[in-house]
């Protein structure tokens, strides 16, 4: 590859522009009717996954949830673009692509609930824990891929950040290992113009976020986060590429959190309604709509479909999570080592001791546990 | 000074005295010494249009501008590692880190540098630099946003450790902390971030010193941050039941005032240590042994200490399960060979 | 086992005993891990063509191939982040972080992955990973080549934290860490590196077990790593002069052998803790405490520590007087409230 | 700037060819006569300074010492590069930089010889420390350089650091940072193919280590680093522009490590001697030379004068080195920090007593302290 090729586009690609009009690419392929019909689904799927977990929170519970609204596109894209053999290593904001991937909803909420860390057993669906100390997970993405490779395996493996996140010293080592050693990852950085409160003016001087790859000797591409289509193709093709050994990719997807970092945020600080307010033009929903409809692909009929199988999920969502998991106090002891050292089960026998007389206590003295 | 929970009104107190919440007074720290000094610059992730997650630099960048609190791009040692070239050259840096978790990209820094740099230059390069860190647990956070880490910092050498337990600290302490020419650790229980209290701004008080919360003749609790209530909500508990106890917050980690704590628990022949952080190899070994040490012969029994357990901090929900809780104090309070046989 | 200084040749050996300097024990140990587990790979800084800048990997690149022993760019946290991921992925990864010091650009990586992915996924991903750390000073070597961090790591939920002091040890509790299930943290304590001693590499240790490496019955001396030997020449020094010094090698600091610890210190009612790294919040204090705690009734003096100061480590010239040698021990061990009045 | 603008050269900049003829070049102009026999002074003296720290190593004088051997000419260029009130941001490979710089030999061997961490008023040159921790000193130059501008002074800081340091995250964070607070920094790596033992190929994938810098806005330029002429042009432009205010730059100078890594190092365990030698056609010195005699600048009168100036700074080095320090045991309580605590006074007392009695003892029983 020539040093020129390793630099993104000026101008990100994008295949379906906000209107829904299709846009042709010399390199990028439009992904046929069937895919982005699937894509569509998920889109649904996605948002109302977002808005009913919001609603959760506001019931409590949920102890905290990171939107993904406005970003369902670049959620939904890495589901579609992986092979089932392929692994996604997502972090807190990426539960929609999580559950698009194939993790039941409850699991995935497990962390947001605070039942424990994590919720899902990675194996079943290919998806690592979801990552909360920023850029960490993209050097687990690195190894993990390295083995793979090393098995003689085909597997690619996706690794998500934000555009916060590449400011990280965890981002440069997992680009630099991944560009030396050659492993099949792509990078998918979803720059969506915040890190909790901090634009991305703070955060770079770079041209673009795409422009760091060339630093490490891989190619940088830039895509329309908000284009399902051009998310798929621009991933599909690295993908593509790493499967074949043509090593790492970085993808800087631009897209917008239309919502606050968390429900414990409060973006009026720091951002101006009339500027949440433009993207609602761009949202990634919108555009495919129409798109699919002025192809005659989407009908009333399947809109309503996909409509109720995003409800179904929801009415899951809503089930799992107004149910009280019964939680043990003895799995704190349990998953710290394989084996229980004498210093925890002597901690753990102290616990239960206190829940014991607790629990006997309780008949008589409400509340005291002595 | 103990907490007030009540949100007792400003007018109600005295002329020079407001009740504030320790998110307030540690906020009005940061101003007052940022207008004190202009070299103070207070910096970090969201500690400009935001005011920090915790909101306690809250209104710093519309009040003083831009040049005196800032945000940076999103990388821990890239903050303390500026910091240190900022100390170098004059400033006096006040960073904040945004949890326990999140101070550890910058370990390397910290240590090698921010606690090393005037010991390598004898004398020659001072830092005096401020990390802010909220620290420990009890508010439901999830994983990563509830650990408590001063074990880390206080066995470093040449770093300050401190942590107040209420509003009066907080302002006074953080003051201290900014004016020092040496670097401080600074570890914000966030548990009591909302508790209220009065604070004299004119009081200072002494890096190094602990403070006696609450006297007592029969045991010495030894305590610092967010298991200071929680001492102090014991020793009323236990003076229910009959035990006189005396209740130390330690205050200052590093330097420790063993003169304070020696001579508390000489007078009580009896101590529970009592943190948050896991125990095995903690700070509360460390005041565990050098009381046992200082205080051999006046002891009545082995002194005790109640701890996180040697787990990961729990998920929020079993966070009860987790934390020193009235009842462990009081029992380990009664397991200290009590004549009475309790 | 103790540690011949002497260079037994080969052939006086037994069969299947060979002596060897501790490096060359930690070399074969993994030899023989690459050669019985095919996951198993070594990497790091240095480790391939050089053979590790102490020459711990010799050879083993050549021998085994790249695919087994490698060189990585230069990151520390890379190193331990890519390790993890290819934890998670059935490899059982090796790695070497050069000095203490340089190990800390991966403590983020270590204490909120390493040390807690198991725990995070209910133990549906284990980490098998070895950290190994050259550790401690007495090799007069420049600022950041000496230090002795084990604190961190002991504090640290999750980790298993190992130091070997013979080169039997060294052979043993290596090949324990690398078929471990969960990840070890493997202290090689620098000064002991080219110490001697027979090595027999059928004889297993147990991760978790303290070693008595010498019986006596008038006062335990507590050590690991370095210490051990000085501990050992400290009861040699006092058995000169009447004193019967037990001395246990803690060998592996977490898990803790409680049970072996508190054996010895009630048979012979007096301890002293031997430990390079700063005392204050540290390994040593814990044990101080611990012993303090589960022996008061058998005490006849408090337990003591010898410790390095609370300072950064020495620069080479000022090493002697930083680091715990045979007086301060002995020291320590005469103020143990002996009935002779000594 | 253009973005194109960010990128450097696909060859780097050189103004003198190892013949030492002349290369002409659109943007960068050759230094003059004088300048380049003052560097071709610095040259003379840099080089004897390493061979004279060998020889102290080999005597034991010197606990370690990592040569410049070969990157003399990044080393001189850098400390004449500097305005008087400019500060460097040196390694622990840097002492003929921290030397020219004005640094008393003796007291920048201080580190090395073990009489302390750091033995220089860091003021009185304006040097930083030597920097052992790699790329952490990076940061620190950009807070330094913070400060100065915001004081408005019109101090430039020189960074500098190997190949190998670009790995670590804080090299990542320190041209971030300094990229986004446009501060007055010049990044100058050497890159001297080694990282220890450690070839370039194994630390980097990229076109060059200065195309890093476009990932961060800021230029980055290549430089033939044994050619001091073109250091001291694009070192002199990158810190005019730092000093006019357009923001920082990285510069790769391209070099090679002629001897170990250290004296503790063996390099013939990982490269071939061929490789080193035909690096000897390429040495700072000879081209240098060459072309100053040449022009008929370097007569055998300065040569003689120059020799016998780095012999007067050898001959410096030796008496200082073959003294002992009178190291005094308190110093290791007096700087922790600027108030000794009541434990550190505590220790040194503990210490003190040790050392009496041993002083006290030891006229009658030689070695004991007991
Ligand atoms: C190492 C680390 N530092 C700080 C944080 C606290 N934090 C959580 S999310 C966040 C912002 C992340 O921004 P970005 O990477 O853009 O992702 P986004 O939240 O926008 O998806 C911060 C600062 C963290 N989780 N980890
Ligand atoms: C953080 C850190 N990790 C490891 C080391 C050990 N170390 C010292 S020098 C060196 C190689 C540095 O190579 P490079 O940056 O190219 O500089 P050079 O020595 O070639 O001048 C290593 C690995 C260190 N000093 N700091
Ligand atoms: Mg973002
Ligand atoms: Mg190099």
């Amino acid at each position: 590859m020539l040093h020129e090729e390793l630099l993104p586009r000026d101008v990100a690609v994008q295949l379906i522009d906000p209107e829904g009009t299709a846009v042709d690419d010399a390199r990028y392929a439009r992904p046929d009717t069937d895919r982005l019909l699937a894509a569509y689904r998920g889109l649904v799927e996605g948002r109302r996954i977002n808005d009913q977990a919001g609603a959760l929170v506001r019931q409590g519970r949920l102890a905290v949830y990171p939107s993904s609204h406005g970003q369902e596109a670049c959620q939904i894209g890495v589901a579609l673009a992986l092979g089932s053999e392929d692994w996604l290593f997502p972090t807190y904001r990426d539960s929609v692509a999580v559950i698009a991937r194939g993790v039941d909803p409850a699991e995935a909420m497990v962390l947001l609930k605070g039942d424990w860390h994590s919720g899902y057993d990675v194996r079943a669906n290919r998806v690592a824990p979801q990552a909360t100390p920023l850029a960490t997970q993209l050097l687990h993405a690195v190894g993990f891929a390295y083995a793979a490779r090393r098995r003689g395996e085909d597997t690619v493996v996706v690794a998500l950040c934000g555009d916060g996140a590449t400011s990280e010293g965890d981002f440069h080592e997992a680009m630099n290992f991944a560009a030396v050693f050659h492993v099949p990852v792509v990078f998918f950085v979803q720059n969506n113009e915040f890190a909790i409160s901090v634009p991305l003016s703070r955060q770079t001087a770079a041209p673009s976020l795409a422009h760091k790859a060339i630093g490490y000797g891989m190619p940088g591409q830039r895509v329309d986060g908000n284009d399902v289509a051009g998310v798929l193709a621009v991933l599909g093709d690295a993908i593509d590429r790493a499967r074949t050994g043509d090593g790492p990719t970085l993808i800087e997807a631009h897209t917008y959190r239309m919502q606050a970092h968390t429900n414990a945020d409060d973006d009026t600080r720091y951002r101006a309604r009339d500027e949440v307010r433009a993207w609602v033009e761009r949202d990634p929903l919108t555009r495919l709509r129409a798109h699919l409809v002025d192809a005659g692909a989407l009908t009333p009929e399947l809109e309503a479909e996909y409509a109720a199988g995003a409800e179904t999920i929801a009415a899951a969502m809503r089930e799992a999570l107004n149910t009280d998991a019964d939680l043990d106090p003895e799995d704190l002891f349990r998953f710290v080592t394989s084996t229980r050292s004498p210093q925890l089960q002597e901690q753990w026998q102290l616990l239960r001791d206190e829940i014991d007389r607790e629990t006997s206590a309780a008949p008589q003295t409400a509340g005291g546990t002595r | 000074m103990t907490i007030a929970h009540d949100d007792i009104r400003l007018d109600a107190a005295p002329a020079d005295v407001r009740v504030l919440s320790m998110s307030a007074a540690l906020n009005l720290a940061l101003a007052d010494a940022i207008a004190a000094d202009p070299e103070v610059v207070v910096f970090g992730e969201d500690v400009g249009a935001l005011g920090g997650v915790f909101r306690i630099t809250d209104g710093l960048t519309e009040r003083f501008g831009e040049d005196r609190c800032f945000d940076t791009p999103l990388a821990e040692s890239g903050i303390v590692g500026t910091a240190v070239g900022m100390a170098m050259n004059g400033m006096r840096p006040v960073v904040e880190l945004q949890f326990d978790a999140f101070a550890l990209p910058a370990f390397e820094q910290i240590v090698s540098h921010v606690a090393k740099l005037g010991n390598r230059t004898r004398g020659g390069v001072r830092m005096p630099l401020v990390i802010r860190i909220p620290f420990g647990g009890g508010i439901g956070g999830v994983e990563h946003h509830c650990d408590s880490s001063e074990a880390y910092y206080a066995h470093t050498p040449g770093l300050t450790v401190v942590s107040p337990s209420t509003p009066q600290d907080a302002y006074s302490l953080l003051r201290a902390a900014i004016s020092s020419p040496d670097p401080v650790i600074f570890l914000e229980p966030k548990k009591l971030y909302w508790g209220k209290g009065e604070v004299d701004t004119s009081t200072t008080v002494d890096i190094g010193s602990a403070r006696i919360a609450r006297e007592g003749s029969d045991v010495t609790l030894l305590a610092y941050g967010a298991s200071v209530p929680l001492a102090l909500e014991a020793a009323e508990t236990a003076a229910a039941e009959g035990r006189s106890v005396q209740v130390v917050d330690i205050r200052s980690l590093t330097p420790f005032d063993d003169a304070t704590v020696t001579a508390a628990v000489r007078s009580t022949g009896r101590a529970v240590v009592i943190a948050e952080a896991p125990g095995f190899a903690s700070v509360a070994s460390e005041i565990q042994a050098r009381v046992f040490e200082r205080c051999f012969e006046y002891l009545e029994a082995p002194v005790r200490r109640v701890t996180g357990f040697d787990t990961p901090f729990a998920p929020p929900k079993l966070e009860h399960w987790y934390l020193p809780d009235v009842d462990r104090v009081l029992d380990a309070i009664d397991s200290l060979h009590w004549e009475d046989g309790a």
